[in-house]
């Protein structure tokens, strides 16, 4: 087994390990922090697929300023109130969800899959050529995320803030 | 290097662990948390599939997807706010007046 | 022979414009100049009358054709209008004597605050009788004889605040309606049998050239349809009960509407159709029967009644029954001729009964009167004088009228001796019950109330002076048609240009009907002598006689109404209200409802699925793309 | 835009239009909308200019390709059937508007639905392309579904969806049949089209016309309302506002008989000639029952409505008689109950508004304080009647004369309906408008006001002419319900075959 691979598996173990932490504590501020983490070794999984910007962006964006706002929210609010658990329930949805996986699974084995990566260019993922694509090809639906997030902003504020 | 299946696998495992949050958590916050999770097990497999064939579209819509899962993030945010701010509860089942 | 008469159209049209006028401008006119806007519509409309009947050639006809107004082919109908002695003879009744009555009523309605609507019907109602008299066809003449009905409906419901009137005006147009639905059948039948032979047509004068095609059965099918419509306008047995409740209508209406014109109308049909009717022995038959049992019948009840205008009323029946009497054996000119002198004196009659409830101030009761002579002395005059002309007294109109017919009836080939001996009865029923009458009213002691006695006088010169003229005319109309033993009849031959000669009577011997009519004089005296006996004097007999069963039967009109109105009026609108109170809402629409609830009553279970819990609805969306994915796994 | 488009789009853009009037503005609203409406009139009195009278074929058509894919055309055009019928709708359009004034609440919205009815309403009478009629045909359905339904009395909502649902569930079938005859009419001729002349070319087997006819027949008997199917009438009727009434009454009913003239019996004709008999059952039944029923109501509105069903069994009668006279009389009838009923709801409309009642119990001697109203009131009762000398006799006649060629029997108990009418109707009137004024509340009422004056005396106008001189409507019909005659009667000798009552011989004969 080569280096690369341990290191997937290292990491794949982790980010399942934690994400299965965002979903079980009782604790909202645990699942995030939880969630956090998993964002954060994803980003390193995206590093080994040569996708060094876009792993950046998930640590900056995501992991810092999305989770951020995450527990600012979980603080503001402080639900004092912990949700009851039914067994009935968590073990329908739980079981769903494996079949759910096991049919995602079985539909990528489906066919058998390429081995190895294609040779890519060094600057692949980098900023530059990113930067390529979405000012050229991308230039209109980037502008248009750009309305969308205005628009995000101001929806919020205008959710959050209290009448009167 | 990893073959491709398993990204795919594991993008999978976790995209079934955040459905399965979305589906049994009874609090909006972890709802709102599994979906990140959803989003980001899609992202990985966009990725995945960009370094597999070798074409940056897959990176941009991730970023794509980055972007509006931000958006999604601060709205449906400043939706359970305004939510909590009624009805004092995170709890999906107290919201119910979309029946019969 | 036809010739174009541009001026008949205005024999109808001036009235209509009178009434039009007043309808529209009314209002703004001072209600006495409606009256003789009326008067002067009608006496314009008279003298084109006179001159059409001067003008008019022996054995020829006016036409005037306006438009055509139906048009659906093979179907036509003009609105044209046609004139012969017939309807010359018409005319003038109706133009004369509504002239005389449109007067009479300047006196007898100039207090009353709806003068204005009462001329303006009275003139609508000159306009439609006139033009079912000068109708060229069938459709258009069944334009005046519905609009005749319609008039009289608003006539005798004129004073609507009183339920009864307007109860009486709707049975009159309801009766009628039924009346007229064998009427139109009959229209129908007659188009479609005529074209069936070929000839589409509704005009009098090619049905009469065609009506020799036609096949017997249904020439009786639908002369008796046609007679089923006569019945409803004339007052015949079954449907004559609509006529003495009509009396509840203004008295110079019950004159000119429900004695004089309308009610012959039927009369006329059957004479301007004879050409059919003459083709249809058994209805003839029929006609001839119901004409004497009407006759006979309504006399009986006439004996018994205390109001006056009833009395007239039922004899009026009788007398149209003296007519259809006379028509069903076939004697159509008889016919006509007992209609025109029955205009003057049952006219004449009415209007003084008018001038009697007029000095009355409305009292209408026969038991409340007596003695008026004294105070109403050119009434009771003229109210005599047509009083024995009605019961046939000699040299009189009603003499020779009233004899042509039990001639008729007795002789010719379609009479019989049982419809002499019901007309003959009839003669003397109808002698006691007017001269019960006469004296009830105008003899004996007066038992007038005391506020009313105080205020009673003559009617004034309006109504007066066409009493007398009238009771002229019931004398001397008569004249015109006196037997062959005497100067002759001029009648006969002028109508026999449209009713054709009539058949020649076998026994023509002059004896026979000398004989009959001595007969006839002795039973009218009879009954005359009856009257004064009980009613004449002060005696209590009159008083014993209304206590018994027969009278008492007699008085109630032999419960007719009450039959009818068990027989069809209560089961009929039982059903009615069966259908709109039970069945239309509790099965037709209980089945659409129905439909609707049992649907509702499915969804509301089903809803129930619709928890409003956004992540079971999260799971079944999750179960579903499972299946999905199953499925293409599977494929 | 050919004159028949401008005619049909005038009074949706005049909708439009009063959508830019601020909603304060009550009387430029109704004034715009009034303009809208008299517009529309001259306009359609302008096609009457132009129509031929002596064509029976379609004439002023204009045809546009719409949905070209599917073969759906723009395709209008009018003739002897429709012509009348327009003038009708425009006719009543600036009346049903003048009936208005007095509604204060949501006036923008309310004139807004009318206007679009009438282009609803025009656009079903001249439409030659079944999918055009359709969305016409539903397009009537959504105004008045309003009207009822905002505008109403108390029970409005259940009869504005009683009303819809009704409706709707006859025309889905009638949609179901369209589709089917255009895609039977593509396997024939290879061309995929809606168009109602190309269609009417189509030769269906016996089986397949009588399916289609029933699924049309349903959704017009529905409309018409043909027994049993009118217990909708009623509801709608009177919890609709006047205007409302008005229109349900004079057009919407009449968009029934007229399909079926113009639809299901062309179309099918065989099928049509082996229904007549069962029709002409239920149109009987509807008269006579309508009238029964008519005469115990007690509410002025139902009795009215159920007087429809009676009515409209003589429209149902006349057509189904096959033969000149019946058809031209029971066009002419259509004509008729819209002018009388029409009336009739816009009278009870007047006394409502003053009095707030409609139960014949709450009115009496109206005449006497109410002179001119009762006096309109009498000639609309006596048309409505069916009195000589009105319009209402000439359409009678025809229908009787027509259904007496078919059956004496039809004739005589068609007839009866005629004397039963006479009863309901003069009833009624002489419970309301005769007797003595006893009630207080009545001897303040006002009499007619000029508005008022203005909006019957037209229809009482027409009420007179069309009784005294029906020829120019008459002979305009004629050519137009000649070819349909034509197309029904080259059927005839069909249906013994499809009886199974023709010999070998007649089958062989027709089998070459």
């Amino acid at each position: 087994m080569s280096g690369d691979m341990i290191l997937f598996f290292i990491l794949a173990s982790l980010s399942v390990i934690f994400s299965l932490l965002v979903i079980f504590p009782r604790n909202v501020v645990h699942s995030a922090m939880a969630l956090a983490a998993t964002l954060f070794f994803v980003a390193v999984l995206f590093l080994t697929l040569d996708a060094p910007m876009l792993a950046i962006l998930q640590v900056l964006v995501y992991a810092g300023a999305i989770m951020i706002l995450f527990l600012f929210v979980i603080m503001l609010l402080n639900p004092a109130a912990l949700e009851g658990r039914r067994i009935a329930w968590w073990t329908l949805g739980s079981l769903a969800a494996v079949a759910l996986l096991l049919e995602l699974v079985s539909l990528f084995f489906y066919r058998p899959s390429p081995s190895g990566q294609p040779p890519v260019a060094a600057a692949f993922g980098g900023p530059e050529t990113l930067a390529q694509s979405l000012f050229t090809d991308f230039a209109l639906p980037f502008e248009i995320a750009s309305v969308l997030l205005l628009v995000a902003i101001i929806g919020a504020v205008a959710l959050a803030k209290r009448e009167g | 290097m990893a073959p491709l299946n398993y990204y795919l696998v594991l993008s999978a495992i976790i995209f079934a662990i955040g459905v399965a949050g979305v589906v049994i958590r009874r609090n909006f916050i972890v709802i709102l948390l599994s979906i990140e999770l959803m989003l980001n097990a899609v992202n990985l497999t966009f990725i995945a599939f960009a370094r597999y064939l070798g074409s940056m579209e897959g990176q941009v819509i991730v970023f794509f997807v980055m972007t509006v899962a931000a958006a999604e993030a601060v709205v449906g945010l400043a939706i359970i706010i305004s939510i909590f701010r009624h009805r004092r509860s995170l709890d999906p089942r107290e919201m119910q007046l979309l029946k019969w | 022979m036809m010739e174009q008469f541009g001026l008949l159209r205005f024999i109808p049209l001036i009235p209509l414009a009178g009434a039009a006028l007043n309808i529209l401008f009314g209002a703004r006119l001072r209600p006495q100049f409606a009256g003789f806007l009326a008067c002067g519509a009608v006496a314009l409309s008279f003298l084109v009358s006179l001159a059409v009947f001067w003008l008019l050639p022996a054995s020829g006809v006016f036409r005037d054709v306006l438009f055509i107004w139906i048009d659906s082919e093979p179907f036509k109908a003009q609105l044209s209008f046609q004139a012969d002695a017939l309807t010359a003879v018409m005319l003038l009744v109706i133009t004369g004597i509504g002239l005389l009555i449109h007067v009479y009523s300047l006196g007898y309605m100039g207090d009353d605050e709806g003068m204005t609507r009462y001329f303006a019907y009275l003139n609508l109602f000159v306009f439609f009788m006139s033009l079912l008299v000068l109708a060229d066809n069938l459709l258009l003449l069944f334009v005046g004889w519905e609009g005749v009905g319609l008039c009289s409906y608003l006539l005798i419901g004129f004073w609507y605040e009183d339920h009864t009137n307007t109860i009486a005006g709707n049975k009159a147009f309801i009766v009628n309606r039924i009346g007229d639905f064998g009427f139109l059948l009959g229209v129908l039948l007659l188009f479609w049998e005529m074209g069936r032979q070929g000839v589409w047509t509704l005009n009098f004068s090619e049905l009469e050239r065609a009506a020799h095609l036609l096949r017997p059965e249904s020439v009786t099918l639908i002369t008796l349809l046609f007679f089923a419509g006569a019945t409803g306008k004339s007052a015949q047995i079954p449907l004559y009960v609509w006529l003495p409740d009509a009396m509840q209508g203004p008295t110079p209406v019950s004159a000119l509407i429900h004695a004089a014109t309308m009610v012959t109308a039927g009369v006329y049909m059957t004479a301007r159709l004879h050409f059919l009717f003459s083709l249809a022995p058994a209805t003839l038959a029929v006609i001839a029967t119901i004409g004497a049992l009407t006759a006979f019948f309504a006399a009986t009840i006439a004996v018994a009644q205390n109001d006056i205008k009833r009395v007239l009323a039922y004899s009026t029946v009788s007398q149209l029954g003296y007519m259809f009497l006379a028509a069903g054996v076939g004697a159509f000119s008889a016919a006509i001729f007992h209609l025109f002198t029955h205009a003057f004196f049952k006219a004449c009659l009415f209007l003084g009964s008018g001038s009697v409830i007029h000095a009355l101030g409305g009292e209408q009761d026969m038991r409340k009167m007596g003695g008026l002579r004294r105070y109403l002395p050119t009434t009771y005059w003229t109210y005599l004088v047509a009083a024995l002309v009605i019961s046939g007294a000699p040299l009189t109109a009603g003499f020779f009228s009233k004899d042509q017919i039990l001639w008729q009836a007795y002789a010719s080939p379609n009479g019989s001796t049982q419809l002499w001996l019901l007309a003959w009865l009839t003669a003397g029923l109808t002698a006691f019950y007017m001269f019960r009458q006469l004296f009830m009213v105008f003899h004996g002691a007066c038992r007038v109330a005391e506020p009313a006695k105080a205020r009673l006088h003559e009617s004034p010169a309006a109504m007066t002076v066409p009493l007398v003229l009238l009771a002229l005319g019931s004398i001397f109309a008569g004249w015109l048609g006196t037997p062959d033993f005497m100067w002759g009849s001029v009648w006969d031959p002028w109508l026999q240009s449209v009713l054709g000669v009539q058949e020649a009577v076998d026994d023509a011997a002059p004896g026979g009907e000398l004989f009959l009519m001595a007969l006839t004089l002795g039973i009218a005296a009879l009954g005359f002598l009856l009257a004064f006996l009980l009613y004449g004097r002060e005696s209590r007999v009159a008083e014993r006689i209304a206590a018994t069963t027969i009278y008492r039967w007699l008085a109630h009109k032999y419960y007719v109404d009450e039959i009818y109105d068990c027989v069809f009026v209560r089961p009929f609108t039982a059903c009615a209200r069966w259908l709109a109170q039970i069945f239309d809402p509790g099965f037709i629409d209980g089945f659409v409802n129905g439909v609707a609830s049992t649907i509702r009553a499915g969804s509301l279970s089903w809803r129930r699925i619709q928890s409003g819990d956004v992540q079971h609805y999260l799971f079944a969306f999750l179960a579903g793309t499972l299946l999905i994915f199953a499925y293409l796994l599977g494929r | 835009m050919s004159d028949l488009s401008l005619l049909v789009f005038l009074p949706a853009l005049g909708a439009l239009g009063l959508l830019v009037i601020p909603r304060s503005r009550n009387s430029a609203l109704l004034q715009a909308a009034l303009s809208v409406a008299l517009l529309t009139f001259l306009q359609s009195l302008w096609i009457l200019y132009r129509f031929d009278p002596n064509l029976g074929e379609m004439q002023l058509v204009e045809r546009l390709a719409w949905i070209p894919a599917y073969g759906i055309d723009y395709f209008v055009g009018i003739d002897g059937l429709s012509l009348f019928l327009v003038l009708l709708t425009t006719f009543l359009g600036p009346i049903t508007i003048l009936a208005s004034w007095t509604i204060r609440e949501r006036i923008k919205e309310y004139l807004f639905f009318m206007l679009l009815l009438e282009t609803g309403m025009l656009g079903a009478l001249v439409a030659l392309d079944l999918f055009l009629f359709y969305v016409y045909w539903e397009v009537m359905l959504v105004p008045m579904y309003f009207l009822i339904g905002v505008w109403g009395g108390p029970r409005r909502i259940y009869a504005a969806v009683k009303f819809v649902i009704y409706t709707m569930a006859g025309s889905l079938l009638m949609l179901v049949g369209i589709i089917f005859l255009a895609t039977r009419n593509f396997q024939v001729t290879q061309r995929l089209t809606f168009d109602l002349l190309r269609i009417a070319h189509l030769h269906l087997p016996y089986d397949e016309q009588m399916w289609l006819f029933l699924a049309f027949a349903l959704s017009f008997a529905i409309k018409v309302p043909l027994f049993p199917l009118h217990t909708w009438l009623p509801d709608a009727h009177v919890e609709a506002p006047t205007a409302g009434s008005v229109i349900l009454a004079a057009i919407l009913l009449k968009m029934g008989t007229y399909g079926f003239l113009r639809f299901a019996i062309p179309l099918f004709p065989e099928a049509a000639l082996v229904a007549a008999p069962f029709i002409a059952a239920l149109a009987l039944t509807g008269i006579i029952y309508g009238a029964m029923v008519a005469m115990m109501q007690e509410d002025l509105k139902k009795l009215v409505a159920y007087s429809s069903v009676s009515h409209l069994g003589f429209v149902m009668l006349g057509l189904f008689t096959f033969n000149l006279q019946g058809i031209q009389g029971a066009l002419y009838q259509m004509l008729n109950h819209g002018l009388s009923t029409g009336a009739l709801f816009l009278i009870v409309g007047m006394i409502y508004e003053r009095r707030h009642a409609r139960m014949i119990d709450d009115f009496g001697g109206l005449w006497k304080q109410l002179p001119v109203f009762s006096s309109f009131f009498l000639v609309v009762t006596l048309s409505s009647i069916g009195l000589p000398g009105l319009n209402g006799f000439v359409g009678e006649f025809l229908i009787l004369l027509g259904a007496f060629e078919v059956s004496p029997l039809w004739a005589a108990v068609a007839a009866s309906g005629v004397v039963l009418g006479a009863i309901y109707m003069l009833w009624m009137f002489r419970r309301v408008v005769f007797g003595p004024l006893a009630r207080p509340e009545n001897q303040r009422l006002q009499d007619l006001n000029s508005r008022e004056i203005f909006m019957l005396a037209p229809i009482v106008g027409l009420i007179f002419f069309m009784g005294i001189y029906p020829q120019p409507f008459l002979s305009r019909m004629k050519s137009s319900v000649r070819l349909v005659i034509q197309r029904v009667e080259s059927q005839k000798l069909a249906v013994p075959l499809i009886r199974g009552e023709a010999s070998d011989e007649e089958k062989a004969a027709r089998g070459n």
